[in-house]
């Protein structure tokens, strides 16, 4: 099924969306961020946390801060404490959280053997994310590919124990891709919580150790099913980089690291939002995780139909950040979804031309595809054979991963049978219209073909004005999910921090080599 | 066996998670909920949630509803009757009958009563069987007559004596008013009338039932969905009388 | 969305149908069966039961049985028993229950007069037949033409009573037809019980009086919510005509009247088939009720695919048998199902094509789609699905009547929110996917293009040695549904008996001649 | 209200049936489906059919089952809090208003704590409202004001002082492991402590709420599903403290 779209359009919207984020190169050289500081001594070795749950590298960097040594970048400074003190960075930090320790007080050693020290260290701790990368391509050569449309679905009870026991029991039940939904606004802290973890709600906390938990259960299950299954988490929020390393060195596959869903909907800093995404993307493109969008969003408030060129338009831009950052098209899991009102007339035809229209615009991604959510029904029996029209669509469409539509979307977060129903019903019909996309052709200049190409013009039109008005301005504008998001204001702007002459990144920096951005 | 005391589990141990659907007669509003709710509340359930209700008209409305039971179940009280026999292959049947017996075992089987569905029967008796497993016409250990849909119990049983049959096979598929339970008694209580019921094994089947409902009606065993012709006659290899 | 089958294929199939169909004519004309003449009686005023149950029409046609009368038609000797006693019709038939007359020993009265009085006596009996079809035509003028698809469900608790409110909710749930589902095994009964009836298995017995108290409520309801609501029985068994003139006469609007079911499904005599069928149908065509045919029934017990052709086929013979009576193609629901195994790999395009090829064959016909049965599961949730699946073929080619599946299928027969989700299913994919067979042309020699004409050619092929057999030969050696069905075998042939050189049918004449057949 | 006892019904009065769903920690076989089974008799139900079971893996079985109920309820028994203030239009409420109180009513409401849901409190109270009924903000009878996501109780209680409010509205969407009816406790024992539960209305809501439950955590009233701000300020039109 070929969607014929005009492409001097896709030309025009790719290029201003190109232009949109141009914008940001100043942006994105010249500052920092406490987060980003933090994923630097986490890739030194920082880890842990004190008595009282503070985390360390939180200790360290909140301590250089206080020291104002932040500007030069904690990798300096850590890196010549290490090597004055010969310790570990974890000791080092040990003894900043106890107190017995001024970072900003010891000695400098010559600036040659510290940056040779650096990178060594740099080396090092890039081995890990590299060895993790290795792993997962034998594995995949091990198993085979992965499944087109993938079948994605979340484990969310709030305790990482009974995550595991839901997730093993969904693959066996046939999952691709196992997804931990975060416990509620985790988002907001800025610090990632240590430790296994068994108290969240309406998810369960991104911790590392949960992360490793998590992928043990599944290597062990992945074993014995005979296929390599995906882990994946967010990277949103306060912590994008933080939470991108721990993914590397425990090996998630997946990442949801959207550019703009922190600012619009968790209300953080816009600046702070875009530092953090850069440098979390480049670690997930170095580490051979496939980001994913959250364009979604967009849709459980304002309407489907109206606002689809938003989607489009920030698939592109999003797109074009993640370009930046290294991340290859094969590794972009650009996002949309099925929400459109089913007392709608035709709604199938609307979710049809929507979808081809992501495919034909992005077809080297593995798009994801979100399922009914705010129009899911408390009658279960309703919301799963829209879970079924939606696994349709995907099918016929081509998507690459399917968020699996739960029944009881409208009542709670997945039970086990929910889970096992939900894959049943993706087996079903994916099997049951296999190869039904060769068989039809789209009638020229029909609905369906009428109405991509009208989302395009006005995803189009919409980044041509974004780009006059520069994405700040036009997010200030109420320009995107009609929400208001002033330059400064929000979340975590005070952990945002322009960058000393001396600035040292040598992580960003040897990656942005290797990833030649 | 230990005691070992389970709940139904949604997301977390023990945590008793049903979901339930049903069809009450009241009105769909606040009045018809609360009926819903407390008709749980009765059932031993807490943490009722009516979430979904539909107005069906004609005085009903339709409930979905998720609750917590608070009924837990010992599983080391559980004592199910299972069919015992150790499954055979056919070959393997065909070699033990011929060793135990020296004889084909006669198997006379029918869908009684108002009650035509075939396809259960059939898939246990004739040549073809189910899902790629031959049926019991094709064992050369039996003799298999197959006499179809509607047959009365009266015909059945006189066609058992007249063909000296060691095992009678009944399938029953319609259940609406337990119409099977009422038919499944009439032939076990005319078979002990005519005082054969010792003399040949009586084995029935059909989707609602089991083991153990067949032998609390009085049957030697009973198989449900999914079984084959290799699951019976290995039942009937080992328990037919000589 | 058009599929090319070969013209030729399609006149050469049709023309085998037609030939086969043709030997039947002298069958046909000169011979007759107990039903057809307890049929006869019934519309010329005989109704009711003795004390034990047996129906008046029964006790009368044994009766004139008996009195080697029979041969000669009831018509004769039941209007001369009228016009020489002076006694209604049911007064006769009470008198010969009571044994205090013998009919054959009623004076003969001058022949013209005999015949005259029974002109009028037609004139009246067909008069209620027509002023009830008038009606249903009213009836559609003022709310206007039933929807496509139809949206049909059944009622099957047993009791006629709990079957109407059952009924009537539905109406109120959307349902555009009500089929009361007959007591099991119904078709065999050699008799059609008398009155309102509560002690049904499986189903409700069919009987007039029952089908007034339907017919009743669903006036009622159609009227609360401005739609003319279809009711639907079978016409099937040993008593065809009767139960369609008892339709005629209490406006039924659909009648279940296949002209092979009960030879093949219910071992009743293939020629006491063929001869109720040809007047059963008559007095549909007559009643302008439309009927039904039961292909489905083949696919319960041979696989869907490779008998896929034993369905088309028998539509075709139907169609020949339909046109014969006088049946006009708009009141031809011929029949076919969806009963693929959901394990196939592409169920949902094999099942494209053959809805495709029975639409296309029969474009005038308001083609009859039964739902997933033999693949129903006892998980609700997947067969809920299923029926989606059902829906989205039906919507998608246009199939008139759509037997609405429930999710209950493979465990009781319909309880009240079983039909209410059925509906809702229904009502969701008709209207999320109401435009889509316009947008999409079928590729030209795909696999649904192809197979389609494989089971046309196949049905063609078939035809042909079944014409080159003869019908009945080919039922002999189990052509259809793997079943064989002797000639002089089955239950009912002692009911047919050949017609004397005066035998008289003035209702078959009457009907006949107006229906230009 | 007289005696009237209603049971479930499947097609015949009173039958009791009920569709159910759950999982247990039991293997996928006749002991498995003999717990099930045993669970719904402990449970007060009969014909319990077990029609479906299969293996969720990790030691689950996912369990479907039609059965009656022995369990009834007289409708004349039930008492069930509705909100029963008559809904007026956003016109006779702002004329009401503007009549009783002859000032404008404050309104302030949040999604509170962690919970960041507000579509449900944006329905209530922003101007455009939800499915073509206008939100408070339209009304000239209130003075509203919608805090939005994940509001501290403590910031939601002063900002209602430091603006006078006569009406807090709560909205709570986040439900699992009963995290509501902890905030919405938490939310009311601090008015209490802080001595203004009795001089604002608080008033909650959320798609698993209703009044009954709203009134025994101790608030005003409670709104669920489907409600739109007519009903609520309606509501606080008639029962506002002047
Ligand atoms: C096919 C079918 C028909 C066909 C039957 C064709 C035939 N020759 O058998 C036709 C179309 C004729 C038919 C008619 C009717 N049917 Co029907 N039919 C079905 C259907 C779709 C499938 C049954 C089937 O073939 N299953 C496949 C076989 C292989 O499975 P099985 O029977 O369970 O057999 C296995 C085991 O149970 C076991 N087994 C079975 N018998 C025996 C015996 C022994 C001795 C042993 C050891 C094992 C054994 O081994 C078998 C292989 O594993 C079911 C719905 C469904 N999906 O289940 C309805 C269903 C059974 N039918 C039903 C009804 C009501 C009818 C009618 C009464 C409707 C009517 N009023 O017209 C009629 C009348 C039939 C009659 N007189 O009995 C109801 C029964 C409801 C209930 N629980 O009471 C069902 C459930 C549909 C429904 N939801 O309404 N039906
Ligand atoms: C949209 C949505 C989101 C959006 C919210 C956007 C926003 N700005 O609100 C986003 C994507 C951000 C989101 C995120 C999450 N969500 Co959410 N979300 C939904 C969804 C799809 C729809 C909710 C909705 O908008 N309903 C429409 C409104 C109009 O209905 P309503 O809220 O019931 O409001 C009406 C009435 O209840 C009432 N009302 C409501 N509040 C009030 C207050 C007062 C005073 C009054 C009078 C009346 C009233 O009036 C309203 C109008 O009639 C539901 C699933 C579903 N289909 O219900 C899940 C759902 C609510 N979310 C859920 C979860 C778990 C989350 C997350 C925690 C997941 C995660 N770990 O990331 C996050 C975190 C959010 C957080 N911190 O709270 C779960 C909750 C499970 C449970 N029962 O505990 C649900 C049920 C999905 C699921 N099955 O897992 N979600
Ligand atoms: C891009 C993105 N990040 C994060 C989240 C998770 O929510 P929170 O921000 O509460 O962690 C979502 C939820 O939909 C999301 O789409
Ligand atoms: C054509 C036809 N007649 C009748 C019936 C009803 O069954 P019975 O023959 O038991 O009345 C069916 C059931 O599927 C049918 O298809």
């Amino acid at each position: 099924m070929n969607l014929n779209i005009n492409k001097h359009k896709v030309e025009e919207a790719r290029g201003y969306a190109r232009e949109i984020v141009a914008e940001f190169k100043p942006l994105l050289s010249n500052y920092s961020s406490v987060t980003i500081e933090r994923t630097v001594v986490r890739l030194m070795g920082v880890d842990g946390a004190t008595s009282d749950g503070e985390p360390l590298p939180n200790v360290m960097i909140d301590h250089l801060a206080a020291a104002n040594c932040l500007e030069k970048g904690a990798a300096y400074y850590l890196a010549n404490a290490m090597l004055s003190l010969s310790c570990s960075a974890k000791e080092i930090a040990k003894q900043i959280a106890e107190r017995s320790l001024d970072i900003s007080k010891v000695d400098l050693l010559p600036v040659d053997r510290v940056f040779k020290f650096i990178e060594a260290l740099t080396e090092e701790g890039l081995d890990k994310v590299r060895q993790q990368r290795e792993y997962r391509e034998q594995m995949w050569e091990k198993f085979g590919a992965r499944k087109t449309p993938a079948k994605y679905v979340i484990v969310a009870t709030g305790n990482i124990y009974e995550d595991v026991i839901q997730a093993k029991a969904a693959v066996k039940q046939g999952a691709d891709i196992i997804a931990v939904i975060r416990s509620t606004a985790q988002s907001l802290l800025d610090y990632v919580p240590y430790g296994a973890t068994t108290t969240g709600f309406g998810g369960t906390f991104a911790t590392q150790e949960n992360f490793r938990i998590m992928r043990e259960g599944l290597d062990e299950t992945g074993e014995e099913v005979g296929r390599y299954i995906c882990l994946t988490n967010y990277a949103s929020g306060l912590c994008m980089p933080e939470i991108s390393v721990m993914g590397a060195v425990e090996r998630l596959d997946i990442m949801l690291n959207d550019a703009m869903y922190g600012i619009l909907f968790r209300d953080i800093n816009m600046k702070r939002t875009f530092l953090d995404q850069y440098f979390s993307r480049m670690i997930n493109a170095y580490a051979g995780i496939e980001i994913q969008t959250g364009e979604d969003n967009y849709l459980t408030t304002s309407d489907a139909i109206e606002k689809a060129y938003t989607v489009t338009a920030s698939q592109l831009i999003n797109e074009q950040f993640a370009l930046l950052s290294g991340v290859p098209s094969e590794k972009m899991g650009l996002g949309h979804a099925f929400e459109i009102d089913p007392a709608m007339e035709n709604s199938v035809l609307y979710e049809l031309a929507h979808a081809l229209l992501t495919k034909t615009l992005l077809p080297d991604s593995p798009v994801k595809y979100m399922p009914p959510t705010k129009f899911a029904s408390t009658n279960v029996f309703r919301t799963h054979l829209m879970n079924g029209m939606f696994n349709f669509v995907a099918q016929l469409t081509g998507q690459g991963v399917q968020l699996l539509g739960m029944m009881t979307e409208a009542v709670h977060t997945p039970h086990l049978a929910d889970r096992a129903l939900a894959l049943e019903n993706a087996d079903y019909i994916f099997k049951a219209v296999r190869d039904l996309a060769g068989e039809i052709v789209l009638k020229h200049d029909g609905f369906i073909t009428r109405r991509a190409n009208q989302v395009l013009f006005e995803a189009a039109a919409f980044l041509g004005e974004v780009k006059n008005m520069g994405l700040m301005k036009a997010m200030a504008a109420g320009s995107f999910a009609e929400i208001k998001r002033d330059e400064n204001g929000g979340k975590g702007l005070e952990g945002v921090f322009k960058k000393d002459e001396n600035y040292i990144n040598p992580f960003m920096d040897k990656m942005q080599q290797e990833l030649e951005v | 066996m230990d005691r070992q005391v389970i709940k139904p589990y949604g997301d977390t141990q023990n945590d008793g998670k049903m979901q339930l659907s049903f069809v009450l007669p009241v009105s769909a509003d606040e009045r018809g909920k609360e009926a819903a709710k407390q008709l749980l509340l009765k059932m031993g359930m807490y943490d009722v949630d009516v979430c979904y209700i539909n107005d069906l008209a004609e005085g009903f409305t339709h409930f979905i509803v998720f609750a917590s039971t608070k009924a837990s179940v010992d599983l080391g009280s559980i004592d199910v009757k299972v069919v015992q026999t150790p499954v055979m292959s056919m070959e393997e049947i065909d070699e033990y009958i011929d060793e135990r017996y020296g004889r084909k075992l006669t198997v006379i089987g029918a869908c009684i009563e108002l009650d035509a569905h075939t396809v259960g029967i059939d898939a246990i008796m004739n040549m073809k069987g189910y899902n790629h497993r031959y049926g019991l016409e094709r064992y050369n250990g039996f003799k298999a007559m197959n006499l179809g849909a509607q047959v009365n119990s009266e015909e059945l049983l006189s066609k058992a004596i007249d063909n000296n049959a060691d095992v009678v096979l009944v399938s029953q598929v319609v259940t609406q008013k337990n119409i099977h339970i009422k038919n499944l008694t009439k032939l076990i209580e005319l078979a002990e009338a005519e005082g054969i019921r010792d003399k040949i094994l009586f084995i029935c089947g059909g989707p609602r039932l089991n083991n153990e409902l067949a032998i609390e009606l009085g049957y030697d065993a009973g198989f449900g969905s999914g079984t084959y012709a290799s699951d019976v006659a290995s039942f009937i290899a080992h328990n037919c009388k000589k």
